[in-house]
């Protein structure tokens, strides 16, 4: 059962995983941004992993878009994080929360 | 004939009048329109009477307006004059418009005085309307109408919260047998399809066998509203408290006439209790059994109107067993001499309790006879025709022919005698240590207005018509006068009797007398009769009753009501909206603002999906 | 799969791992940038060599590159790593850990399904990838175009030092 | 043409009213006043001309009215009026009349927009009574809900943005479910008749399965229901009644309650009779348990206005009692039970205001004495209180019987739980006019007694009940045509009057 398709899948899944462990286990706004993009980047390989499935190249092209989204996240994520980083003196992104339900 | 309409028309009008002008009028005016309206109509009445008796006729029906029509179902306002209803007729406007009269002194004080004759008027013309009513349906709107009354005048002085209580206990108890009577109103529409009287006693006897279970069921309901205006048993409890109104209402209406609806009502529907036997000996046991509990009650009040009251029950009573043993037009006879006697003896007492000053505990009135002759003989009439003295009172004659019938009629049986004797005698007892105790011994308390003109004139009347109203019918023992049972025979069957006995005749009227001046001895020699003191006040507070109808019904309800004020239902609603709203909260609880909770739901819901999924396409 | 791609998953995998255990933000970066080379040897291995390529210049080139300037610019010192490690205490991560477990283990039950059984590499070259994005997804490229644009405007208006842009709000709360 | 008339005159003067505040506060009145005069008039002339209309129109229908609206889903703006709907708008106009009339010295600010509201409920009220398509049935049906949401909401006491909201979602659940059984109906009809219509009279003997029929009877029963309101959804009126202004509590019980009445007659049982048979010894149950439940409720409460509110769950309970016995006797009765009680209730609601005016409070424990003071106001108080308790001679008492008496005819034991409310209704009926009027006062009281403003409100009021009460005749006469035929049952025996000759 494990061939090429299922081996680069699966460790998609343990990447994005992993991602999303961190993201869910972090304070750190940075670590969290860092978090994002490991999970942008596991998706980003089970469409290449996709693409070389079926011999079509839709699934590098949307790997590219990822990647320019990425940096246009990542961009503007740094730019936010300064922002907050300056009002707040930390990086805490609990105290950044101001809702109380 | 044709203008009878005007009987209870003027009444009503008067009472409109009275409403809305009252101011301008003044008091004068109010007086006139007041006993004018009542002594017109009682006029017009006699002079009807007249033509209806001298013209030979049988009945007069006089078709008003229709009421209601709805395809085959008619009610009209139609008057219907027969014989007794214009016995009823008489007595009412012509003791109504002697205690108007009465009442001009009585509440001459009074600044509601306008109120009182628009109330009594009203009374006056509601009750004509009962007994001339055509159909049930009008006789009901009588009937609720002098109820009505009734709750008004009792809560006459409004100022004290007990008149008020005593007023709507009236009404609510009486409304209990009007429900039963309602009910039975249904049942007629539903048999019979009209509630006009004559179609449905013409239609009874060929719908019904005798003993039928609907016709009983009927009779009975009729008497559940019969007992309740008539304050018997069971219904009885409200009519003592009724005496917190002003006594020329206690005279007029819960002693001459309204409590006799309850009479009128059996009697009108004869034929209903001839078919059904069970009801009819019920209504015998029911007199029987209330003229014994209201006598010992009246025996042991203080309250000079409380025993009047007790007294009326038990007289009641009397007419209900005269009624229940088919002895219909001594019912009738009984209720015409009653309405005299007992609106001297309310009178009379209402004008001692005048002389002294609102005074109406016996034991603090005494040795009247000097400082109030006038009162003291009329009401003297009144008590020997109440004990029924052989001869010289009307009650005697009325009474007795009860006693009599209520062995010799073909329902009566020794029974019945025995109990009519005996209330005979506790009669007498109740009568005269009233009498002493007000008219004889030492003077307690200082007379201080005697009663006027207008007050004495009408106990004069009514102390000579309780005197000689006898005369109009005379048992088989002595002369065997049948004025009255003659006139009603059209509408009243007479007595099927199983026995015809002059001798035994005389035996009963002879026991009878004999028991009533043993009573007035007895109580001659000590106004204290030695029962034991728990057992007086058992009697005082009427036998319990309502006590237990305290318990049973009133305090539930009340609980009841106030325990569910806020009422249960909403309860539902309101944890509807409870539910929904901590749903809410919970909801809103999420939008914490804490992005990995945030994130965490995502998971979570990833993890349901795929869950889900993997469920649904794999493993099942 | 041969055992180039196997070295290279586990490269990723215990880089990733170091990455998200690390308290040190720095070090965690460093990791995460061997993390992404691995994976750019496994994008070659299948067959996709612009990719692999793209990889290493935009991702472990110039993002994480980006991360690491910014995080010097901060200066975030060994407090921070003190707080991370305060943070991450074993309550938790335990829970989201195990959460997360399940969903992988989901997720490898969907792939490891039979329907997927044919699995041969097919490489895909940069040309027919050129062709096809300058191709039926252009208007796609234009879009990605004008978020990097948005970005980078954004980017600038918001890393923009102001002379006293705290907010009262805050401001209040912190002295 | 005349009663599209009826609807775009209240319209037009409900916004000409709300134009006119501009000019002048106190033009919004008499407007108002003058619209529904005008109405009032017209209807009472249909009324008076009835036997003629009879005549020359050999349906139950006098007049109608149909332009189509929404052809393609079959929908069109068809009126109609039989004598029903005509006693329903003298009664609308009268008690709208008069509820203009009672707010007079209440309604203080914003004249112009309560008039509005006013007159485009009342414009709702009778769209309701006239219409016949289903569709604008419902539209109606919303369109009076929401003026009386703002009437209770804006100018209410205490806590009306409470009532306001309870009154509003209660009616539109109710309301939703109806629509659910109206789309229902017309698919139905749409699948076994083969035309897609909401027209009333397509729709009367649509041919459907015996289990729908009555699961859409209880989408619609359950509107009406609440409206009505019986136990136990009788719960959102008390609140609003209580908090409502008086020309509010006025409308509310004289008017919107009985469009349920209204509809229950009118759509649900000729829409579904079978249903109803089926379902009736239920629904008089439910009436009988409001009857002593309503009545009970009444007695326990210490504010005038949440008892006389009660008393209104009572009376309606005979409405759903005489509705499903489905004979003359009882049909007549409804319709004289919703005449009657929107007079008597509509009348002790205004007197209710008038003492607030002079004492303000609602507190029955605050009042007590004001015999001495105010002896006009007691007067009428007695009587209309007398009506609620169903004393012969006035209007209540022959609605009462004859929903009795007819409902006895069919179920005997339920009738005669309903008649035990009687008793109740004297219990609680007594209690006001022992703890308005009577008792002493706590102080000595210097009331004005009636105004002659409140004397021409109340004074018709009076001749009202009374009329109907001692001839009620023209109202049955009214009614007679529309009875569906299969009520006339009752096979007694004719029956005449004989004066009988002197022998």
């Amino acid at each position: 059962m494990i061939t090429s398709t299922t081996a680069g899948l699966t460790l998609a899944g343990i990447l994005f995983t992993l991602g999303l462990i961190s993201i869910l286990i972090r304070r750190n706004i940075i670590f969290m941004l860092v978090s994002v993009e490991i999970m942008l980047n596991a998706a980003g390989l089970a469409f290449v992993v996709a693409a070389s499935r079926w011999g079509q190249p839709e699934g590098q092209v949307m790997f590219m878009f990822i990647l320019a989204m990425a940096a246009a996240e990542v961009s503007v994520g740094l730019a936010l994080i300064l922002q907050l980083y300056h009002q707040l003196k930390t990086l805490d992104s609990d105290e950044a929360s101001r809702m109380r339900g | 004939m044709q203008w009878i309409y005007l009987i209870p028309a003027l009444p009503f009008l008067g009472a409109l009048i009275l409403v809305l002008f009252s101011r301008a009028i003044g008091k004068t005016g109010v007086s006139l329109i007041g006993c004018g309206s009542v002594g017109i109509a009682a006029l017009i009445t006699l002079i009807a009477g007249g033509q209806f008796i001298g013209g030979g006729w049988q009945q007069f029906t006089l078709p008003l307006w229709n009421w209601l029509s709805i395809g085959d179902f008619n009610i009209g306002i139609t008057l219907h004059l027969d014989a007794l209803s214009l016995a009823f007729t008489f007595v009412i406007t012509f003791v109504g418009f002697l205690i108007h009269l009465y009442s001009t002194g009585y509440m001459a004080d009074d600044p509601d005085y306008a109120r009182f004759f628009a109330c009594m008027n009203l009374f006056v013309g509601s009750m004509l309307m009962l007994v001339l009513a055509d159909n049930l349906l009008l006789l009901y709107l009588g009937w609720e109408g002098v109820g009505l009354c009734s709750y008004l005048l009792i809560g006459f002085w409004y100022k004290d919260p007990a008149n008020g209580a005593a007023a709507r206990k009236a009404f609510i108890v009486t409304r209990v047998g009007d429900t039963a009577m309602a009910i039975a109103l249904f049942l007629l529409v539903q048999h019979t399809g009209s509630l006009q009287l004559s179609t449905i006693l013409a239609r009874a006897t060929q719908l019904w066998a005798q003993g039928d279970p609907t016709v009983t069921l009927i009779a009975f309901l009729l008497l559940g509203g019969a007992v309740g205006k008539s304050a018997q048993l069971p219904l009885q409890t409200w009519l003592p408290d009724a005496m917190a109104g002003p006594t020329p209402v206690s005279a007029l209406i819960h002693a001459a006439t309204m409590v006799t609806a309850g009479v009128y009502l059996i009697a009108r529907t004869n034929i209903l209790f001839i078919l059904a036997p069970a009801a009819q000996a019920t209504v015998a046991i029911v007199g029987a059994v209330t003229l014994i509990l209201a006598g010992c009650s009246a025996f042991v009040q203080t309250d000079i109107k409380r025993v009047l009251a007790y007294s009326t029950i038990s007289q009641i009573g009397y007419m209900f067993l005269a009624l229940g043993v088919g002895a219909w037009s001594a019912a009738v006879f009984h209720f015409i001499t009653h309405a005299f006697f007992k609106a001297l003896l309310f009178m009379g007492a209402g004008a001692v309790i005048v002389a002294l000053h609102h005074e109406q505990d016996m034991f603090r009135m005494g040795g009247l006879r000097k400082s109030l002759p006038g009162v003291f003989w009329v009401f003297l009439t009144g008590a020997a025709s109440l004990v029924a003295i052989p001869f010289i009172s009307a009650g005697f004659y009325s009474k007795d022919q009860i006693v009599w019938l209520a062995w010799s009629s073909a329902n009566g049986n020794i029974g019945y005698w025995l109990v009519a004797i005996i209330g005979a005698f506790i009669t007498a007892m109740y009568t005269f240590r009233m009498v002493f105790l007000v008219f004889f011994g030492e003077e307690k308390t200082h007379v201080h207005h005697p009663p006027g003109r207008s007050m004495m004139i009408p106990l004069y009347i009514l102390a000579v018509c309780s005197t000689f109203a006898g005369f109009i019918e005379l048992p088989h023992t002595l002369g065997h006068i049948t004025m009255l049972s003659d006139l009603l025979r059209p509408v009243l069957p007479s007595v099927p009797l199983q026995f015809e006995s002059t001798g035994l005749e005389w035996v009963s009227q002879g026991v009878a007398a004999l028991l009533s001046f043993l009573g007035i001895y007895i109580i001659w020699r000590s106004l204290y009769i030695p029962f034991p003191v728990g057992l007086k006040e058992f009697w005082k507070n009427g036998w319990g009753f309502d006590m237990a109808y305290d318990r049973i019904f009133v305090r539930p309800f009340v609980l009841l009501a106030r325990w569910n004020r806020r009422d249960m239902v909403d309860k539902l609603y309101t944890g509807l909206a409870g539910l929904t709203r901590s749903f809410h909260r919970a909801m809103s609880a999420t939008q914490s603002g804490v992005l990995r909770w945030y994130i965490m739901g995502i998971v979570m819901g990833a993890v349901l999906i795929l869950s889900v999924i993997i469920w649904r396409q794999y493993v099942v | 799969m041969g055992p180039a791609f196997y070295i290279a998953a586990a490269v990723a995998v215990i880089s990733t791992l170091m990455v998200i255990t690390r308290y040190n933000i720095m070090h965690a970066l460093l990791y995460l940038i061997v993390s992404l080379l691995s994976i750019a040897v496994v994008f070659y291995l299948y067959g996709a060599p612009f990719m692999a390529a793209l990889e290493v210049i935009i991702y472990a080139g110039a993002i994480m590159v980006l991360i690491i300037f910014f995080v010097m610019m901060l200066n975030l010192g060994p407090q921070t790593a003190g707080e991370e490690r305060m943070w991450l205490q074993p309550r938790i991560w335990i829970g989201p850990s195990i959460l997360c477990a399940a969903l992988l283990l989901e997720l490898g039950y969907l792939i490891l399904q039979p329907a997927h059984a044919t699995g041969d590499i097919h490489v895909v070259d940069p040309k027919t990838v050129g062709k096809t994005l300058f191709g039926p997804y252009i208007l796609a490229v234009e879009l990605a175009g004008m978020l990097l644009m948005a970005g980078i405007v954004g980017a600038y208006h918001l890393g923009r030092q102001k002379k006293k842009i705290t907010h009262r709000f805050l401001e209040r709360t912190s002295s | 043409m005349i009663l599209f008339l009826f609807i775009l005159i209240l319209v037009a003067g409900a916004f000409l009213a709300w134009l006119s505040a501009v000019v002048n506060k106190e033009l919004p009145r008499w407007i108002a006043l003058l619209v529904l005069l005008f109405e009032l008039t017209i209807a009472a002339g249909i009324w008076w001309q009835l036997d003629e209309a009879h005549r020359w129109s050999s349906s139950q229908w006098l007049y109608t009215f149909q332009q189509p609206w929404m052809p393609r889903f079959g929908i069109s703006f068809s009126l109609a009026m039989d004598g029903l709907s005509l006693l329903m708008l003298v009664l609308t106009f009268f008690l709208g009349t008069l509820s203009v009339l009672v707010s007079w010295n209440e309604i203080k600010e914003k004249t112009g927009f309560f008039h509005f509201n006013l007159l485009f409920v009342l414009a709702g009220i009778t769209g309701v009574f006239l219409t016949m398509d289903l569709f604008l049935f419902y539209f109606f049906w919303e369109v009076m809900l929401i003026p009386m949401y703002f009437l209770i909401g804006i100018w209410g006491h205490g806590n009306r943005v409470y009532a306001a909201f309870k009154f509003f979602i209660f009616t539109q659940a109710g309301g939703l479910l109806m629509l659910l059984s109206i789309l229902g109906l017309y698919f139905v009809h749409a699948h076994n008749a083969g035309a897609y219509t909401f027209s009333y009279f397509d729709l009367l003997n649509t041919p459907m399965a015996v289990e729908t029929g009555r699961w859409l009877m209880l989408g619609f029963l359950v509107a009406f229901i609440v409206k009505l309101p019986a136990v136990p959804f009788h719960t959102w009126l008390p609140d609003a009644h209580t908090e409502a202004p008086t020309a509010g509590s006025v409308v509310l019980a004289g008017l919107l309650l009985k469009t349920g009445a209204y509809g229950i007659l009118r759509f649900v049982i000729p829409l579904f009779p079978e249903a109803s048979h089926y379902f009736a010894p239920g629904v008089m149950l439910i009436g009988a348990i409001g009857i002593l439940y309503g009545g009970k409720l009444a007695y326990a409460q210490t504010d005038f206005k949440r008892l006389v509110a009660y008393t209104s769950v009572s009376h309606m309970g005979f409405v759903l009692l005489g509705a499903f016995a489905f004979n003359a006797l009882a049909y007549q009765g409804v319709v004289m039970q919703m005449i009657t009680h929107g007079i008597s209730t509509g009348a002790l609601f205004m007197i209710a205001g008038s003492l607030y005016e002079r004492l303000h409070t609602r507190e029955l424990g605050k009042m007590g004495g004001l015999w001495p003071a105010l002896p006009g106001m007691g007067v009428v108080t007695m009587i209309f209180v007398m009506a609620s308790l169903g004393l012969p001679g006035l209007g209540n008492f022959v609605a009462e019987f004859l929903i009795l008496a007819g409902s006895w005819q069919a179920q005997p034991w339920i009738t005669a739980l309903a008649t035990v409310g009687l008793v109740i209704a004297t219990i609680y009926s007594l209690r006001i006019m022992q703890k308005v009027f009577f008792g002493t006062s706590m102080r000595e009281y210097k009331l004005p007694d009636l105004s002659i403003r409140e004397g021409l409100m109340l004074i018709p009021l009076i001749a009202a009940i009374i009329w109907l009460g001692l001839y009620p005749q023209p109202v049955i006469d009214a009614v007679k045509p529309g009875i569906p035929l299969s009520f006339q049952t009752t096979t007694h025996h004719q029956q005449d009057v004989v004066i009988h000759p002197p022998k």
